[in-house]
């Protein structure tokens, strides 16, 4: 049996999007199980932990299902996550924090036991200049960009991304911190009235997104020139602000196109079993396929693993190894029933962290429902991996640690 | 008669000054002590450690900390989550600049500052009373974690506005950073509670804490028999932040290992710690603990009943919880206003009185 | 005029109507201090239960929907009608009145003659319950709350300030109609508290509940009828807020918005909540637009304790809140 | 009138001292309403000095002016011969005045024994860090402190209740336990508003002599506010009849008895 | 309605209760007290015999201070009280007056009898000429009518008090202490007042007092209570002559009252019981 915990947050400020991401999450692992016996013949256990995103719970989560012999966590928050990669890295136990947690973890030689993957804040701030650019014709010289961002070390990842990048390319950057939890954004949004970037950046979470999208759509801001990170960028996100959010993009690097062939296995297997995890009423929806990707790439992690190591019944250790290992390609989503779901993934000991693509999506108020508009693009890796160096070193140093692989 | 006290006669005030002056109390205590140094370290493992043990002693020093203040002082405060944060970061600064030093002294010192930082904001105390106080304190909350996101030199530089406990050790046992042992890291907080249970019981048996306790029950009164409102208020408030400075150091450096401000030392702290010394019992350092055990263990348990034994789905057992919890906090002030301190003591009196209702 | 004044001057007016939303909150706050001396910690949830309760009927959800299909594994989600928004307030309206009735019964009235602080932390484990109670109910995702309010930048202005300044004023059509609805609801309040029998009764009640109870005061009568206009405010609260952002768990944290409001203005005056609204809103906005830049922004959280914190240094009890009386 | 620099014996044979307190034209006002007006008396050393008058004549607002409580719009105070500058109503008790109030104004939460103990605060003099260490200094402090203390218990035959939170204690004991609280800090000058209110006979018997005792005994000096006459009567040395704020009477009781103005004003019927 | 004195009729009968505070704390330890109809009922004894408690637990305020009647019953025009709510009884024109003031301390004093009359649907009118009533009763309230309660002297609230109680126009006054902290003269004024209420109304009075002097010349009936329980009753004239009431209540000896300077040691307390 491969023990799976599942740390979610169905409830407490978050659950609004805690809820779809831990359904598509449960949902792929039940598929598994239901179609396929598991992985590997394997049967999958999966356990959830609630944890109201809250790190005090997260802990006790982890504390409580370590003991069982979890493979791998997903900690589904910045927070936590940071409180176990001392943990989990002295247990010997991965982590797998999906576009979010520490971006620097993409160095696997100094965290050796946390990944990444598909993409970090930084490839995401890149990309969205990439696309800013593309949308530019090439040049951004004299523009002027705005980054509004929930003040916290979450929001102000991009920030050193974003400044280098302007130097490079010419743009000016305006910084706009919103303090947690966001309703009130008057004053942001006035400045940015008065200010007139040509291009506004976001990194919200919660509230913050809508009363964001809601104040841009009040001061008429162009939304087609609004881009999110892939954090904000969910149908929660715009809904509230109804017709007028129509245009908005965010980033994203899962697919979210309704018509993947996995879906009828889904209904089959899964929904009409009555075995759907939460509801069953999110199928479907960005951060139900977000969740859905994770399980996948913990899932093929896992068959790496038990290729490698020729064992169905892998240990923790053995995920480490298939994670980084790990190597998904077109074809791979193509055979999960997800055509072009994801970009391409290539792991290494190195590399915890994938090649960096992402892709834009835009809201379409009146089918409601994102779409994505342009390919995966690929982050600018020359300015970022001197940043990862950089940070993962000062960690290395600051905690003893030898960066190597062994 | 299950609980007697005749026959226990003093024939000293020193004796009858002590703190458990009932002889079955005072052996009970020894015996809690002793299981707690003795027995526990034996059997302790990660989970019970990190996810009750821990959380149970460093909340339950904030909690004395806080009763000191709100309790014993009557000025009532929502700061504590910032003060906690100030240990923190104080730990922290400490901890990077000399690491040649025991963290065993970055922990008291970080309290030292801590308390610093509560007399000046306890200042307006002198003006604001009541709940207008209590609401005026969550500036402290408020501009405290704002200036820890904000000014980089207190998390020195890093990247991600985190700070993370690097290794330190005491008698060369690691008790923070990764390579802890729960057992370590368990004693290191039990001294520091048993420390803190200690001193706050001297200081709120003799002059000091009468001071701060006529100025609770009527400041006016208080001034007029000679009481300094200044000078009890502002040592309330520095030992009550001293006393929250050093939970938040360990809540930080031995318990979570990494924090960022915001989210761990956010108002909900502040709620918490509160909830705990009124569920508790203001003005009793037992009350401290039994409210600490309290709101660390039911979530726990409730978690562990509802999911683990019952098998409900997670979020519908987190609503119950919630629910649970806010009835039973409910349920217990309608019984017994004042905490789980008084409803043990109204248990001794009858169990004195016992077989005898009256 | 120079661009800094006009903009100044912008930020000015649209800090006087995000006070206005504060003082919506404030206002809730205020009516069960006012009557019974209780600080009442679940008033943003309160306002947050409206919402749900309201968007709920509106929409025809039904009501524990997840529970009752995890329990008895139907599938039952909508009633399947649409309400029009008065009827859905008018029916909210009622709701809020049985849950003013419930805490009454199982919870003040077992409370009467408390110390405020152990009566504020029966309103702590109240909030509690009315999350777990409102996720429970209604479920945690988001909803759009639409009730006809017209919500924008108000052309008009825009084009009256733009033809006056050569630099369009930005007000939103939300903000116009909070002040407007705020302006009523203090007049209205105010008139009921100063000048009716029940008003009076209510202070006396706030002073002392005993001797309210002894001279024939209906504490059960009191506390029902101010828990529902307090829950009548938390709905309009809700409204407000939720046209802004959503109706979502975070609603219940406008509260936090609120407190230096009712600090500034005082715990027990009506007026008081809108001038301190306007005072912190107007405060708040400026400060940020004119010092927050050099401190690295973000400022709007703190610097309205702190502003209201140096006013009650002055003034202990507020702008307009009673004299603590200080006697022996 | 007595003359002012010598003392005087009183009738029982007591000698009673120099002035040590003198209020010199004092006016206090609130707002509209003036509570004091232009008053002057003194209190000597080891006397008995009652204050009367109707309610709301401004009583117990001149012993917070005593106390520095009220700081009074006009006028002087002359403490032992000097003028006393405006002072904090803590400064003024650590000059060795204590005081009971109208209202019962005991620490609610605390015991018996540690409101009587609050009393000795002058008097007690570790610092905070010795007593957080508690053995050593703190505690033998705490002991000598706890031996006067107990005489006053003892004194006022409170020892039955001492472990007592005073919340649950009947009035008239609290009235008591107030006076021991104030006792304890053998002040020199003791103000004592309304000591006897809400009592019945047998226990004003009590209370008087209690009085009678700490003046008798400590030679404390003791400013009385009180409405029953016979008490007053019988206890004072000398009287201060105020109206409206505005004095009417000082003298002897029997001369204050005999005053037209105090009798109408205030006793209604002369009293035997 | 009018006619003055007491009548046969008992209006309130407490039998033989208990009352238990904090479920611990037993005070009252059976008492049984009846108060006819018209007349005035004195209560009286010392310091903590349970007086308050009683009236307390008539006016059913207690609830409101944890305390609880374990035993007996009390009945008002026979029928049991025990269920209603305090307000219930003043509609029933039940009224305490509570001891030690308590007024609304923010509201000012006029504010503070306009809640004498909540209970009351009375016109604008009568409430006014009830408020004349009172102000004629107590010149110095009027003078300060406008002052928040909190501000005034102790006698002032214990007008204040007395006359919120008239304002509800009851038809029996629980009165707990009503003289105490007031000047003599006004004690009598007070006194004077309950009877004249007394006789020209017709207005029932349970009064517990300490001043047992006063209280037993104006009262019909008293019942004194030690430690909880009623130790002797008897009519008012009766008790004014009992040696031992004198003794211990009126401070009377063979020879008249004594000076206080003479009570050369501590009395040691006479108690009946305990
Ligand atoms: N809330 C309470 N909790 C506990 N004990 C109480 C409470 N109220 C009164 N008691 C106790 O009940 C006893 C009777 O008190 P009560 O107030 O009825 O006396 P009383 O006759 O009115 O005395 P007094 O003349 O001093 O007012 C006292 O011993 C007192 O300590
Ligand atoms: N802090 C204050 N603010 C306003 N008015 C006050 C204040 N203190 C006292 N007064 C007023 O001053 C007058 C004198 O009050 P004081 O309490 O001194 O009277 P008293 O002589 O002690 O009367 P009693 O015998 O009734 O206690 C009263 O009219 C009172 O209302
Ligand atoms: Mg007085
Ligand atoms: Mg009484």
């Amino acid at each position: 049996e491969l023990f799976i915990p599942s740390l979610t947050y169905r409830s407490g400020p978050y659950a609004a999007n805690g809820i779809p991401t831990a359904d598509g999450y449960a949902d792929y692992l039940t598929l598994l199980n239901e179609r396929d016996g598991g992985i590997g013949g394997e049967p999958i256990n999966m356990v959830e932990c609630e944890t109201g995103y809250n790190t005090e719970k997260g802990v006790e989560c982890y504390e409580a299902l370590k003991g069982q012999g979890a493979l791998v966590f997903h900690p589904w928050s910045t927070g936590i996550t940071y409180q176990l990669i001392p943990k989990a890295t002295a247990d010997g136990i991965p982590v797998h924090s999906v576009g979010y947690g520490r971006t620097s973890a993409k160095n696997g030689e100094v965290f050796r036991w946390v990944f990444n993957y598909p993409a970090n804040y930084w490839d995401g701030a890149s990309i969205a200049i990439k696309h800013i650019l593309d949308e530019e014709g090439g040049s951004l010289e004299g523009k002027k960009i705005a980054l509004v961002y929930h003040n916290s070390a979450f929001g102000k990842e991009p920030i050193r991304t974003l400044e280098e990048l302007g130097a490079m390319h010419g743009y000016e950057l305006v910084l706009l911190p919103v303090d947690h939890p966001g309703q009130e954004q008057k004053s942001q949004w006035l400045q940015i009235r008065r200010e007139r970037p040509d291009y506004t950046i976001m990194w919200g979470w919660g509230v913050m997104n809508q009363v964001a999208i809601q104040e841009a759509v009040n001061i008429r801001y162009p939304m087609d020139h609004f881009i999110g990170i892939w954090w904000s960028g969910s149908e929660n996100d715009v809904k509230p602000a109804g017709e007028g959010a129509d245009g908005y993009k965010a980033l994203t690097f899962n697919g979210m196109e309704q018509d993947y062939p996995i879906f009828e296995d889904i209904q089959k297997y899964v929904v009409d079993k009555g075995l759907a995890a939460g509801a069953g009423d999110q199928i479907g929806t960005v951060l139900y396929m977000r969740g859905l990707y994770s399980a996948l790439m913990t899932t093929e992690a896992i068959k790496k693993a038990q290729e490698i190591h020729g064992t169905a019944q892998v240990t923790p250790a053995m995920v480490r190894d298939g994670y980084e290992a790990l190597d998904i390609t077109q074809e791979t989503y193509a055979s999960l029933g997800l055509p072009g779901f994801g970009p391409d993934i290539k792991g290494s000991c190195q590399n915890h962290g994938g090649q960096g693509l992402g892709a834009v999506s835009q809201w379409n108020a009146s089918e409601g429902k994102f779409t994505m508009v342009t390919d995966y693009i690929e982050a600018n890796q020359d300015v970022i991996q001197p940043l990862i160096e950089a940070d993962s070193m000062a960690y290395a140093e600051e905690n003893g640690i030898t960066p190597g692989c062994d | 008669m299950f609980y007697r006290e005749a026959g226990d006669f003093k024939t000293s005030y020193v004796d009858d000054n002590q703190t458990f002056p009932i002889k079955f109390d005072r052996y009970r205590y020894y015996a809690v002590l002793a299981v707690a140094f003795g027995v526990v370290p034996f059997f302790i493992n990660d989970y019970w450690a990190n996810a009750v043990l821990l959380p149970f002693l460093i909340y339950a020093i904030a909690a004395i900390g806080l009763n000191i203040l709100v309790g014993y002082c009557g000025q009532v405060s929502l700061g504590t989550g910032g003060f906690m944060a100030v240990g923190a970061y104080a730990t922290y600064k400490l901890m990077t600049a000399f690491p040649d030093i025991n963290i065993f002294f970055h922990i008291i010192l970080a309290g030292g500052v801590t308390a610093i930082v509560g007399v000046l904001f306890g200042l307006p105390s002198l003006r604001i009373k009541g709940f207008y106080l209590a609401v005026a304190t969550l500036a402290a909350q408020f501009f405290l974690v704002w200036l820890f996101n904000r000014v980089p030199w207190f998390y020195n530089y890093s990247a991600s506005g985190q700070i993370n406990a690097p290794e330190r050790t005491v008698f060369g046992q690691a008790v923070t950073g990764p390579a802890t042992e729960a057992w370590a890291t368990y004693l290191f907080c039990l001294v520091f509670t048993v420390g803190c249970a200690i001193l706050a019981r001297n200081l709120t048996r003799g002059t000091v804490g009468r001071k701060w306790m006529s100025i609770r029950d009527m400041d006016i009164a208080a001034e007029i028999i000679g009481v300094n409102p200044l000078t009890a208020k502002m040592t309330a408030f520095a030992v009550s932040s001293f006393f929250i400075g050093i939970a938040g150091a360990l809540f930080f450096a031995v318990y979570l290992g990494a924090v960022e401000v915001g989210e761990v030392y956010g108002i909900n702290k502040s709620f918490l710690v509160l909830f705990m010394i009124i569920i508790g019992g203001l003005g009793s350092i037992f009350g401290s603990f039994a409210g600490a055990a309290f709101l660390v263990l039911l979530p726990v348990l409730l978690k562990n009943l509802l999911v683990g034994t019952m098998g409900w789905p997670t979020d519908l057992a987190a609503h119950f919880e919630l629910m649970i919890v806010g009835a039973l906090i409910i349920v217990f002030l309608i019984a017994e206003p004042h905490g789980l301190a008084q409803l043990w003591r109204v248990t001794k009196e009858k169990l004195r009185l016992w077989p005898f209702p009256h | 005029m120079p661009d800094q004044l006009l903009f100044g001057m912008e930020v000015f007016l649209n800090g006087l109507m995000a006070g206005v939303l504060y003082a919506l909150v404030a206002l809730g706050f205020v009516l069960i201090y006012k009557a019974s001396g209780i600080f009442n910690y679940a008033q943003g949830v309160m306002a947050l239960f409206a919402a749900l309760t309201l968007v709920g009927i509106m929409e025809g959800q039904v009501p524990f929907s997840h529970l009752i299909n995890a329990v008895f594994g139907t599938e039952v989600h909508h009633f399947g009608w649409h309400l029009p928004a008065v009827v859905g307030i008018v029916l909210t309206i009622v709701v809020m009145v049985g849950l003013a009735w419930a805490v009454n019964h199982l919870i003040m009235r077992h409370l009467v003659n408390q110390e405020p602080i152990i009566l504020f932390m029966a309103t702590i484990g109240l909030a509690y319950f009315m999350e777990g109670l409102g996720d429970l109910m209604w479920g945690a995702d988001i909803k759009k709350l639409d009730v006809g309010l017209p919500q924008g930048i108000n052309t008009a202005i825009d084009e009256v300030t733009f033809n006056a300044f050569g630099y369009g004023f930005f007000i939103d059509n939300l903000d116009i109609w909070a002040t407007i609805i705020a302006i009523i609801l203090v007049i209205a309040l105010m008139i009921f508290s100063q000048y009716t029998k029940q008003g009076r009764a209510l202070r006396a009640v706030a002073d002392d509940h005993q001797a309210a109870l002894s001279v024939g005061i209906s504490l059960n009568f009191i506390w029902v009828l101010v828990w529902s206009i307090a829950g009548f405010v938390a709905l309009v609260a809700g409204i407000m807020w939720g046209a802004k952002s959503g109706v979502q768990f975070s609603l219940s944290l406008i509260a936090l918005k609120a407190l230096p409001v009712l600090m500034l203005g005082g715990f027990t005056s009506i007026p008081g909540a809108i001038v301190g609204g306007l005072i912190i809103g107007v405060g708040e906005k400026l400060f940020e637009f004119a010092i927050g830049p050099m401190v690295g922004g973000a400022t709007e959280n703190w610097f309205a304790y702190v502003l209201a914190l140096i006013f009650l240094v002055f003034r202990p009890q507020g702008l307009f809140g009673e004299k603590i009386i200080e006697r022996v | 009138m007595l003359d002012q620099s010598e003392g005087y014996v009183t009738e029982d044979g007591r000698k009673i001292g120099a002035v040590v307190m003198e209020m010199k034209n004092i006016t206090l006002r609130f707002g509209g309403v003036v509570a004091i007006k232009d008053i002057s008396f003194d209190i000597r050393e080891g006397e008995i000095r009652a204050i009367i008058g109707p309610n709301g004549a401004g009583k117990s607002s001149m012993l917070n002016v005593i106390s520095g409580f009220y700081i009074p719009q006009e006028g002087e105070i002359l403490y032992k011969g000097s003028k006393r500058p405006q002072m904090k109503p803590y400064e003024v008790a650590r000059q060795g005045i204590a005081r009971t109030f109208q209202n019962i104004a005991l620490f609610e939460g605390m015991t018996v024994l540690d409101n009587v103990m609050t009393g000795r605060l002058n008097h007690m003099k570790t610092g905070m860090f010795q007593q957080a260490l508690w053995k050593g200094k703190a505690e033998r402090e705490e002991v000598e402190n706890r031996e006067v203390v107990e005489k006053v218990i003892d004194f006022l035959e409170i020892q039955n209740i001492r472990k007592t939170p005073v919340a649950r204690l009947p009035y008239g004991l609290k009235k008591r336990v107030e006076l021991a609280r104030a006792l304890a800090a053998e002040p020199s000058l003791l103000l004592l508003d309304e000591p006897m209110a809400g009592m019945n006979v047998e226990e004003k018997e009590d209370m008087s002599r209690f009085i009678l005792d700490v003046n008798d005994e400590f030679g404390t000096t003791i400013a009385l506010i009180e409405h029953d006459m016979g008490v007053v009567m019988d206890l004072s040395d000398r009287v201060v009849v105020m109206d409206y704020g505005k004095k009417i009477g000082d003298g002897t009781p029997d001369e204050v008895r005999n005053n037209q103005d105090v009798i109408d004003a205030y006793l209604g019927v002369a009293h035997d | 309605m009018l006619d003055a004195g007491q009548t046969q009729e008992k209006l309130l009968e407490v039998n033989n209760i208990e009352v238990i505070y904090n479920h611990v704390i037993l005070v009252l330890k059976g008492v049984s007290l009846s108060v006819p109809k018209g007349g005035i009922t004195a209560l009286l004894g010392g310091n903590g015999a349970g007086k308050t408690t009683t009236l307390k637990a008539v006016s059913n305020l207690l609830h409101s201070e944890r305390g609880e009647v374990t035993k007996g019953s009390i009945t008002y025009r026979g029928e049991r009280i025990a269920d209603l709510d305090p307000a219930a009884m003043v509609k029933k024109g039940v009224i305490q007056v509570m001891e030690g003031r308590h007024c609304f301390e923010h509201l000012t004093v006029e504010e503070n009898l306009l809640t004498g009359s909540y209970t009351r649907g009375a016109s604008k009118g009568d409430i006014d000429a009830d408020l004349d009533l009172v102000y004629s009763y107590f010149p110095r309230l009027k003078e300060r009518r406008k002052s928040q309660a909190g501000y005034t002297s102790g006698g002032e609230q214990q007008m204040v008090a007395i006359g919120r109680a008239i304002m509800s126009r009851p038809e029996t006054v629980l009165l707990d202490e009503p003289s105490m902290g007031l000047a003599p003269q006004l004690v009598e004024q007070i006194f004077g007042i309950v009877k004249d209420l007394n006789e020209k109304e017709g207005l029932t009075f349970l009064l517990a007092e300490q001043n047992t002097n006063v209280a037993l010349r104006f009262a019909h009936y008293g019942y004194i209570l030690e430690s909880g329980r009623i130790v002797m009753d008897g009519p008012a004239a009766e008790l004014r002559e009992n040696p031992d009431v004198k003794e211990f209540y009126l401070g009377m000896s063979d020879e008249g009252r004594k000076s206080f300077r003479d009570v050369r040691s501590y009395r040691r307390r006479k108690r009946w019981l305990s």
